[in-house]
């Protein structure tokens, strides 16, 4: 068991490797200066004061350094939590806006994720195998999954934002309000959370019932569902027994689903202006802040990554069989 | 012709192939033209091992093999192809055998595309033909077909005539006829025989004492990638002298013997790494403990 | 990140709360008014007061902080305070902050320092009076600085280095002298409170009507144009296209003007060709291309009529008295494709290859591209109308949308081939504008200025005899612009195509009483950098609040 | 016990047609009998053990009926069967390797299944340790996952399982084809010995190896292409069989000690008829030595001496 | 021992396509009838309403695709028509806010759309198959490290990469776009390539083919990879769906092509310009939609296929 998981860090570390250094890298190689924006937003005509400021970012952003020492102090400043200064939000350190960021990302996402994979593997267990329901059903799920969605977004906030006028649209609470923990608040809040939440959920809901329902029909047809079906074990417990096994899978699916999940928020965020990581992907390209960018992007893998890992731990805790495998030498 | 030398095999296993398994230890035997030999043992025992090292499937980790006195362990590219002009092999699972997407006579076409371009459409028809009746089948019915429509027997016997293509001196029939039918089984064993009596060494790989004992010359009793017994068929079969031999002979199902009547010996081998002793002309025994027979299990558990 | 103590009561009372957009594009990252390009919204105007208000709806300087100016000679000048000026510190404001605010120009990275190239000496002569002498008097440039820089508090500013200077994000506590301080800031938004004990509510008899007011960090036009529809935002500068559609759709949504084209003028947009580059170092080229471009297309289309068409010389409508009529209806060019047409071959550029484009006098192909920073969609749309239009007279334009960042570089580097800008803004003086079209010498980086490299120093030196006649005389400057208007429309350095509006719409459901072209009511509306001091500050006090409806 | 098999006739839907898989299959199984049911690969034999206690979705029952312990079982419905799975008819699936869910430790399963039938768990929980001793199981297992123990220990702790309610039937199926030969020899006796201990009474072995059940059943039936072909008590079937594709089938086994330059043994030529739509007449026909013009009306399954039926007009 | 052999015609997968033409350049195998399997492949894709449907759907947005630019003025983006004017029967999809058709920025976006599509499941499926296939077949050292590399690009979040290269891609063009896709989207290609392979390797027609002489690339494309053709052919449908969603997505936040037109970047257009702000549901509800349907045509079409060669699934 720990050398599953020793292997399994050990490929999250690589990864963690790779992504900070073509994070670190990409930006080297392509165009764009942030010491010219940065000098270009102070408004100088002067040759001479140009120089001058010029001079002072590029020592502020250490680009006079020899290109090694610079990567080396970038993963120095990585381990300490330092993901440098944005550009957008000058002279803000890129650490601090992407943590105030997180809470709506997450308040997102998280619920997205649970709620959708939790109601699309109940409800894709439930239609399969049931004729009438699962042809009623399959299609729209298939549709849902095929939805991009940033045009889910668009269409719920267009349908029930603007011609019902349910929910509000647009950022995370009413620009006029600020932030406090009052019922005003906090109503207002959730107000503007349910339609990003909704077209996140939607989505991906309909990825893990169709992805259910093909495991669940999978695991009824298993020799262990004919064996109960044949002790006249009632249907109850096969589909029970289905489910438990063909949620395994899903565990796994979850994991390798996450990149996508988190492009379908970002651009989520962006349809409904909602002020989480997804939002700061955009400022960050909008304004060329790099560090901004990079920052997110570390962020995101590294989130990326202990959310894989986390379900890695999870899956050998459902999962007998790997604890089994890993533990006996054969 | 065929000579294995202190032959083992290791796998790698688990990840990162940290794991081994060692399949095959230190087996040596020799196998004569005209020549069959089977190969006896349970299942993972390393049979299949063996005989895929014989065909350079696989390489052996330690030990030589050689093929009428050519080092066979490092052929590649050109020289293998030599060398399967003379060493063929036919398979467990006449199904899986077959590519199950083409036509069943295709294993015929991939022989002409590799050894033999240049001839003749025409030519070739007929030695085909000629070579699906020599084992026994008529071309009519089985050409052209696919491998789901025809016979598990007719498969495999398809394979014997595939490899009766080239100059065959080896054939490794590895549990050839576990998969078919008692009825169709005999045939197969049959032609086998016929090959044989044509001068063919044939490496006869099975789990059934019975089938091992209806072919064949010699017999080598393996246990767990190790030779306990070897020696002449009738050697082996009639003086079982390892206590793992004789545990199979006493479990085989047989016609008109009961288990009742056969006891199970209450006896367990001991692993250890003396060689082979010989304890009569042509039957040679591995080292085996008898004071161990007191904690030895009733069966091995699989 | 808020640091101010009201935020925890959740909500500013939203009657007495202005609720504005539309210059903010990232987090307010600083109070400081010396970092004129990214100062949070108000910075100037709010927190910072200038000496003189410059409006240029009537082009008048209004004394602010100052309570008159004069020149005692050439060389001399002198302004002098209001009487009774504070700070929000309660100290007084004085001839000193005056003098500092003036010499904090010496240091390399202050964006005025420029100046002191010709400046000799500033002093306090008293209380109230400072005296600048000059070398040489930039009586131009010295009216646009009057009106455009805020003066700092020197007992506040004193002994700053010059990187705290220009670093420094001035948000604790920031003394200022205007209506508003700073309340608390946030990522999305600043917050403004405003200063009861402010010195303008008697001397000028003036009261800001909002009592807070909260800018709003919006970056996406489409977001704020959803908050104003909502009645969340009730001013906002952002381009809101399709408005034209919703000011008569009954959203209680307000522009300046009520028909089109609903905006005030605030730029002049060009089109900037590299004139290092074949052939468009062709001023004949550079004219046919002038010709070529179907301006009004852009105008209709892209902007739905929210825009105008700009004058051949491309000087915004309030400089109209600087125009020069007959030089316009003699030189400016129009939209004419045959006319562009028979230019280029009289020139020798014709096709010669027959693909339907011209190619240059050596009979390579002329091949341009036209490149907008990415995501500026209506500039984006606009280069393909110009592509569009080029393509028709035989110029083959390609429009490229590269991030803004390289479109910004290859503008500096001037390895472009044709960009598009509007780096001007209307104010006091066209001298602006003309440094902007002809300023020498050029440089390896162009930061600010002639971004085409068009050299003429003939023209530079007109622009310079401009800066040094005095602002009263119109008849002297006339005499100097219309020999620069006959240079540009003959040359072509940049081409004049639309002027960009003052976008600025209001929201009637909270605030009413906006600035409009009624009579009374002509106020620039709107918060961006630098229009606080050209008379918009005033919009504040004219706001009413809405009858409230129950 | 007893059962009683009349005219079973069991078909596969497919898209080409019905395969008759079973096509009026008559026998009885007497009170303790064990009965050996052999023949070649796709004769039936997994299609009646099936047919007997849960039909798959593309089975459909056609005709004839099942009678066990006087009742007639309900072997078409799907739903009605279920009273008679497990307490009164249980398998021993082919597939005893993966029969286990592998996400469950063994004795949860256990309890599981036994409780999803109405049944407390403790009132078997003793005999279900009883019967883990006779298969010679540690008592332990119950505490691991299907994956933890080897094919023989799975093999016999779904032969515990399946027995666990005493029915009066068990089915067989290939229980021993996927083990070696010493483990085979000790899962055939632990069958044998439920039986002995009449925990079941009375068991069909399918199986395709003639040796195997003559070891263990009382009786052996042939089955050739959906039919049967011969039914004998053991010794009878071995030393004397009627139906000439028995003989042929038992002659064309090699014995230890035989060798092909000794005695060569012969196979069966050619191959059993499609069942899609199988000719009429006797099935052998194509293949049998013995064949004459009669062979083309279907001969009956008669009993020619006690016990002992054959279908071939040759052997009447 | 012997296996159940139920038809193998409805186990086997069957190739589509690939597999067909490599029939015909076996020497030995001249004519090709369609064999029994392919027939029975294909009488259930015909009967399969899914895969039918789906392929109907798609089929008609290709055809709209590759012909609509043709009955429509060439540049999408010309200003033919009245400002923000709702469908009417001149300008079907209605205009946007400059007078652009939405019609012929929607045909032409649809182009793009495949193009993508294509390209980029063309692409990730080859790397996919090589990477996949080398690993699976060679195994070994180059095994492990391939895998590793796999792992890292799968455990990468692909959008967010994708969004770090795009925002620093100077020119974007479709192409590019694709490239860049391609050459992220194939890892889990290659994992599920490398199963099948790793499976398929140690068939023994494999052995069979390696005891003929066969080089191994002859192996791995004649052998190996026909038997998968289904499993590819499906892989690149899905790959084809997810490139298309990606590109939408990056597109719709402006990092799509830099010129030209694209579903997504109507979207982004749309949103840019406020169309919902200003109701020109037109402007942005074709373009998603047809993504939407198209992507879900595939899947559906792609549940179709699955039926048609896993009989697991297959309705009864
Ligand atoms: N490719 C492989 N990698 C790892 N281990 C292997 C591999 N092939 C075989 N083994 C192991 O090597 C041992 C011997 O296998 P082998 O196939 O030679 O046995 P066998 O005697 O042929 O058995 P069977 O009768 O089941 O065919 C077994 O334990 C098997 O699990
Ligand atoms: N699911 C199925 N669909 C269609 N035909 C089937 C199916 N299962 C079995 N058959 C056919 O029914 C016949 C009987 O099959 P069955 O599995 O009962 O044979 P068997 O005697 O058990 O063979 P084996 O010894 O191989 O297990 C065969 O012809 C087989 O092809
Ligand atoms: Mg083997
Ligand atoms: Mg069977
Ligand atoms: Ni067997």
């Amino acid at each position: 068991m720990g050398r599953y998981f020793g292997r399994k860090l050990g490929i999250y570390a690589l990864t963690f490797f790779v992504a900070v250094t073509i994070n670190w890298l990409i930006p080297r190689f392509m165009p764009g200066d942030p010491v010219r924006s940065m000098v270009t937003r102070a408004g100088l005509q002067d040759p001479a004061g140009v120089a001058a400021m010029q001079d002072y970012y590029t020592r502020l952003f250490g680009f006079d350094l020899p290109i090694w020492k610079q990567y080396l102090n970038f993963w120095g400043e990585l381990l300490q939590g330092n993901f440098g200064t944005s550009l957008w939000a000058y002279p803000q350190p890129v650490g601090s806006i992407i943590l105030a960021a997180v809470p709506y990302t997450l308040g997102l996402l998280l619920p997205a994720i649970l709620l959708s994979w939790w109601a699309g593997n109940k409800f894709g267990a439930y239609a399969a195998r049931k004729k009438v329901l699962d042809n009623a059903v399959l299609p729209v799920w298939y549709i849902l999954t095929a939805t991009p969605y940033m045009w889910l977004a668009i269409l719920l906030a267009w349908a029930l934002g603007k011609v019902a006028g349910v929910f509000p649209v647009g950022r995370s609470f009413s620009a006029t309000l600020q932030p406090a923990w009052t019922w005003v608040f906090i109503e207002d809040l959730i107000s503007h959370w349910f339609l990003p939440f909704l077209s996140l959920f939607l989505v991906m809901f309909g990825g893990w019932a169709i992805g259910m329902r093909n495991l669940v029909i999978y695991e009824l047809e298993a020799d262990y569902s004919h064996y109960l079906g044949a002790l006249g074990a009632p249907q109850r417990l096969v589909r029970r027994y289905a489910f438990r096994n063909a949620v395994l899978p899903q565990v796994t699916g979850l994991a390798l689903q996450l990149g996508v999940i988190i492009g379908g928020q970002v651009v989520t965020e962006i349809v409904f202006d909602y002020r989480g990581l997804g939002y700061l992907v955009l400022q960050a390209i909008s304004a060329n802040d790099l560090f901004l960018l990079q920052g997110v992007f570390l962020f995101v893998v590294i989130g990326v990554l202990v959310a894989n890992f986390l379900i890695d731990v999870v899956y050998v805790l459902v999962d007998p069989r790997t604890r089994v495998g890993m533990g006996g030498a054969a | 012709m065929l000579k294995l030398d202190r032959v083992s095999k290791t796998y790698r296993v688990g990840a990162f192939g940290r794991g081994t398994l060692q399949a095959v230890r230190d087996v040596s035997f020799e196998l004569k033209p005209g020549q069959v030999m089977s190969l006896i043992g349970e299942s993972g025992s390393g049979k299949s091992t063996i005989g895929r090292m014989v065909l350079r499937l696989l390489r052996p980790t330690e030990g030589t093999i050689t093929f009428d006195g050519q080092d066979i362990t490092g052929l590649r590219g050109g020289g293998l192809k030599e060398y399967y002009r003379h060493a063929q092999g036919v398979f467990q699972d006449p199904f899986s055998t077959y590519n199950p997407i083409f036509r069943a006579d295709r294993v015929f076409a991939m022989i002409r595309q590799s050894y033999f371009p240049g001839v003749k459409d025409d030519e070739w028809g007929d030695r085909v033909v000629e070579s699906v009746r020599s084992v026994n089948l008529n071309p009519d019915l089985v050409l052209g077909r696919y491998p789901h429509q025809l016979s598990g027997g007719q498969l495999q016997r398809l394979l014997v005539a595939r490899a009766l293509l080239l100059d065959i001196k080896l054939l490794v029939a590895d549990e050839i006829i576990s998969m078919l039918d008692a009825s169709t089984r005999i045939d197969v064993l049959n032609l086998l025989a016929d090959l044989k009596e044509r001068g063919l060494a044939i490496m006869f790989i099975t789990h059934d004492l019975s089938l091992g004992n209806y072919l064949s010359d010699q017999a080598v009793i393996l246990h767990k990638g190790r030779i306990v017994e070897r020696g002449g068929t009738e050697r082996v079969f009639g003086d079982p002298r390892h206590p793992y031999t004789r545990t199979l002979l006493a479990s085989v199902p047989r016609l008109g013997v009961r288990w009742e009547d056969l006891p199970v010996p209450e006896t367990g081998a001991h692993e250890c790494d003396a060689p082979l002793e010989q304890v009569e002309d042509d039957h040679f025994v591995a080292c085996f403990d008898d004071a161990d027979v007191h904690h030895g299990r009733k069966s091995e558990p699989v | 990140e808020g640091d101010g103590a009201s935020s925890s009561t959740g909500s500013y009372p939203r009657n007495e709360t202005l609720f504005t957009s539309g210059t903010q594009w990232g987090p307010p990252s600083n109070a400081n008014p010396f970092r004129q390009n990214d100062y949070a919204t108000g910075t100037v105007g709010l927190l910072y007061e200038t000496l003189f208000l410059y409006d240029p709806l009537t082009d008048k300087f209004e004394p602010w902080l100052a309570d008159s100016e004069k020149w005692v000679d050439d060389k001399t000048y002198e302004v002098t305070l209001r009487d009774g000026l504070t700070w929000s510190d309660g100290k007084p404001i004085t001839a000193d902050d005056v003098a500092f605010t003036i010499n904090l120009g010496k240091m390399k990275t202050v964006p005025y320092n420029p100046l002191f190239g010709s400046i000799e000496s500033v002093t306090a002569v008293d209380d109230r009076t400072t005296k600048v002498t000059f070398e040489e008097p930039h009586y131009q440039q010295w009216a646009n600085w009057v009106y455009f820089n805020p003066i700092v508090p020197k007992h506040v500013w004193e002994g700053k280095s010059e990187k705290d200077v220009m670093q420094g994000a001035n948000f604790d506590k920031p003394v200022g002298s205007g209506p508003y301080v700073v309340e608390t800031h946030d990522q999305d938004r600043m917050v403004w409170k405003k200063n009861d004990k402010w010195w303008g509510k008697d001397a000028l008899g003036m009261d800001m009507k909002p009592n807070y007011i909260i800018d709003i960090v919006n970056t996406s036009n489409e977001a704020a144009l959803g908050q104003v529809l909502q009645g969340d935002i009730d001013l906002s500068n952002n381009f809101l296209p399709g408005i034209a559609s919703l000011v008569k759709g009954g959203y209680k949504l307000q522009t300046y003007f009520k028909d089109a084209p609903y905006m005030l003028a605030a730029n002049t947009t060009w089109l900037i060709p590299n004139t290092t580059k074949a052939p468009m170092n062709d001023a004949a080229f550079r004219r046919a291309l002038a010709y070529s471009i179907d301006t009004d297309k852009i105008v209709n289309s892209v902007y739905s009529n929210i825009v105008e068409k700009a004058n051949p010389t491309g000087l915004l409508p309030i400089w109209d008295k600087y125009i020069d009529k007959g030089t316009v209806d003699e030189l400016g060019p129009t939209f004419d494709t045959g006319q562009a047409k028979t230019l280029l071959s009289q020139a020798g550029y014709r096709d010669t290859n027959g693909d339907g484009f011209v190619e240059n006098k050596d009979g390579s192909p002329v091949t341009l591209k036209l490149a907008t920073p990415s995501g500026w969609t209506d500039w984006n749309e606009a280069a393909r109308v110009i592509a569009d239009s080029a393509k028709a007279a035989g110029i083959q334009i390609t429009s490229e949308t590269p991030a803004a960042e390289v479109v910004q570089d290859q503008r500096e580097s001037g390895q472009f081939d044709l960009i598009l800008n509007n780096d001007r803004q209307m104010d006091n003086t066209p001298w602006r504008y003309y440094e902007y079209v002809f300023g020498l010498p050029v440089l390896e980086k162009q930061t600010t200025i002639n971004y085409g490299r068009y050299e003429n120093q003939q023209a530079w030196d007109l622009v310079t005899q401009l800066d040094a006649t005095k602002v009263d005389d119109l008849a002297g400057m006339n005499a100097v612009t219309k020999q620069l208007q006959q240079i540009q429309l003959t040359d072509e350095p940049v081409i004049p195509l639309w002027y960009n509006g003052l976008w600025s719409q209001y929201s009637n459901s909270v605030w009413t009483n906006w600035p409009s072209d009624a009579e009374g009511a002509q106020v620039l509306p709107t918060m961006w950098h630098g229009y606080l001091q050209r008379g918009a500050i005033k919009m504040l006090a004219e706001l009413k609040p809405a009858p409230q409806e129950k | 016990m007893s059962l009683t098999v009349e005219n079973l006739e069991v078909h596969y839907q497919t898209t080409r047609g019905p395969v008759h898989a079973l096509d009026g299959v008559t026998f009885s199984l007497a009170d303790g009998e064990i009965m050996g049911l052999v023949g070649e690969s796709g004769s039936g034999k997994t299609t009646l053990g099936k047919s007997l206690i849960r039909m798959d979705g593309r089975m459909r029952h056609v005709g004839g009926t099942v009678t066990l312990d006087g009742v007639e079982l309900p072997i078409g419905d799907t739903v009605a069967m279920n009273k008679f799975r497990f307490s009164d008819v249980s398998i021993v699936p082919q597939y005893a390797m993966s029969a286990m869910n592998p996400t469950r430790k063994i004795g949860r399963m256990v309890r599981e299944l036994v409780e999803s039938r109405k049944i407390r768990f403790s009132t078997v929980r003793d005999e279900l340790n009883r019967r883990l001793d006779l298969v010679g199981l540690d008592r332990a297992v119950l505490d691991r996952y299907p994956i933890e123990l080897s094919g023989g220990m799975k093999q016999r702790m779904v032969m515990v399982i399946s027995t666990l309610l005493n029915p009066s039937l068990l089915i067989a199926d290939e229980v021993t084809s996927a083990l070696d030969v010493s483990t085979q020899r000790a899962v055939a006796l632990a069958l044998a010995s439920f039986r002995d201990h009449e925990l079941v009474r009375g068991m069909i072995v399918i199986t395709h190896d003639v040796s195997l059940v003559y070891q263990i059943a009382d009786s052996i039936t042939v089955m050739y292409a959906g039919r049967l072909a011969e039914t004998a008590p053991t010794d009878v079937m071995v030393s004397e069989p009627r139906h000439p594709y028995t003989q042929m089938l038992i002659s064309s086994l090699p014995e230890v000690g035989v060798r092909y330059s000794g005695k060569r043994l012969t196979g069966i030529a050619g191959s059993p008829p499609a069942l899609l739509n199988p000719p009429p007449g006797c099935r052998f026909r194509d293949r049998c030595p013995l064949a004459f013009d009669k062979c083309a009306e279907q001969p009956p399954f008669v009993e020619i001496a006690a016990n002992h039926k054959v279908a071939c007009w040759k052997a009447m | 021992m012997t296996e159940p052999r139920a038809d193998i015609a409805d186990v086997e997968p069957t190739p589509v396509g690939a597999a067909a033409s490599e029939l015909a350049t076996v020497p030995g195998v001249a004519t090709i009838h369609a064999g029994p399997m392919r027939r029975e492949a294909l009488h259930f894709a015909l009967r399969n309403k899914k895969l039918v449907g789906g392929l109907a759907v798609v089929v008609a947005f290709l055809l709209l695709a590759l012909l609509g630019p043709f009955f429509t003025a060439d540049d999408p983006l010309a200003y033919v028509g009245p400002q923000s004017a709702p469908p009417s029967g001149e300008y079907w999809f209605g205009t946007t806010t400059f007078g652009q058709d939405v019609f012929n920025e929607f045909v032409h976006g649809l182009r793009a759309t495949f193009l993508v599509g294509s390209i980029a499941a063309l692409i990730a499926g080859v790397v996919g198959m090589v990477v996949g296939f080398t690993s699976g077949y060679r195994g070994g050292m180059l095994d492990e490290i391939l895998n590793m590399v796999t792992n890292i690009v799968l455990v990468l979040p692909v959008l967010a990469v994708l969004m770090v290269i795009a925002a620093y891609l100077d020119v974007r063009t479709v192409l590019s776009q694709s490239v860049i896709i391609g050459l992220f989207s194939w890892p889990w290609v290659a994992r599920a390539v490398r199963a099948q392979t790793l499976s398929l390797r140690s068939r023994e027609f494999v052995d069979l083919a390696k005891l003929s002489g066969a080089p191994v690339r002859r192996i791995i494309f004649r052998e190996i990879a026909p038997n998968m053709a289904s499993y590819l052919f499906m892989v690149v449908i899905l790959l084809f769906g997810s490139a298309v969603l990606i590109a939408a997505t990056l597109d719709f936040i402006g990092l799509g092509p830099s010129e030209g037109v694209s579903l997504g970047l109507m979207l982004n257009h749309a949103k840019q310009w406020s169309a919902m702000n200003l109701g020109l549901w037109w402007w942005f509800i074709p373009p998603g939609l047809a993504i939407t349907t198209i992507v879900g045509s595939l899947y559906i079409m792609n549940v179709g296929l699955d039926e048609v060669f896993n009989p697991k699934l297959r309705e009864m």
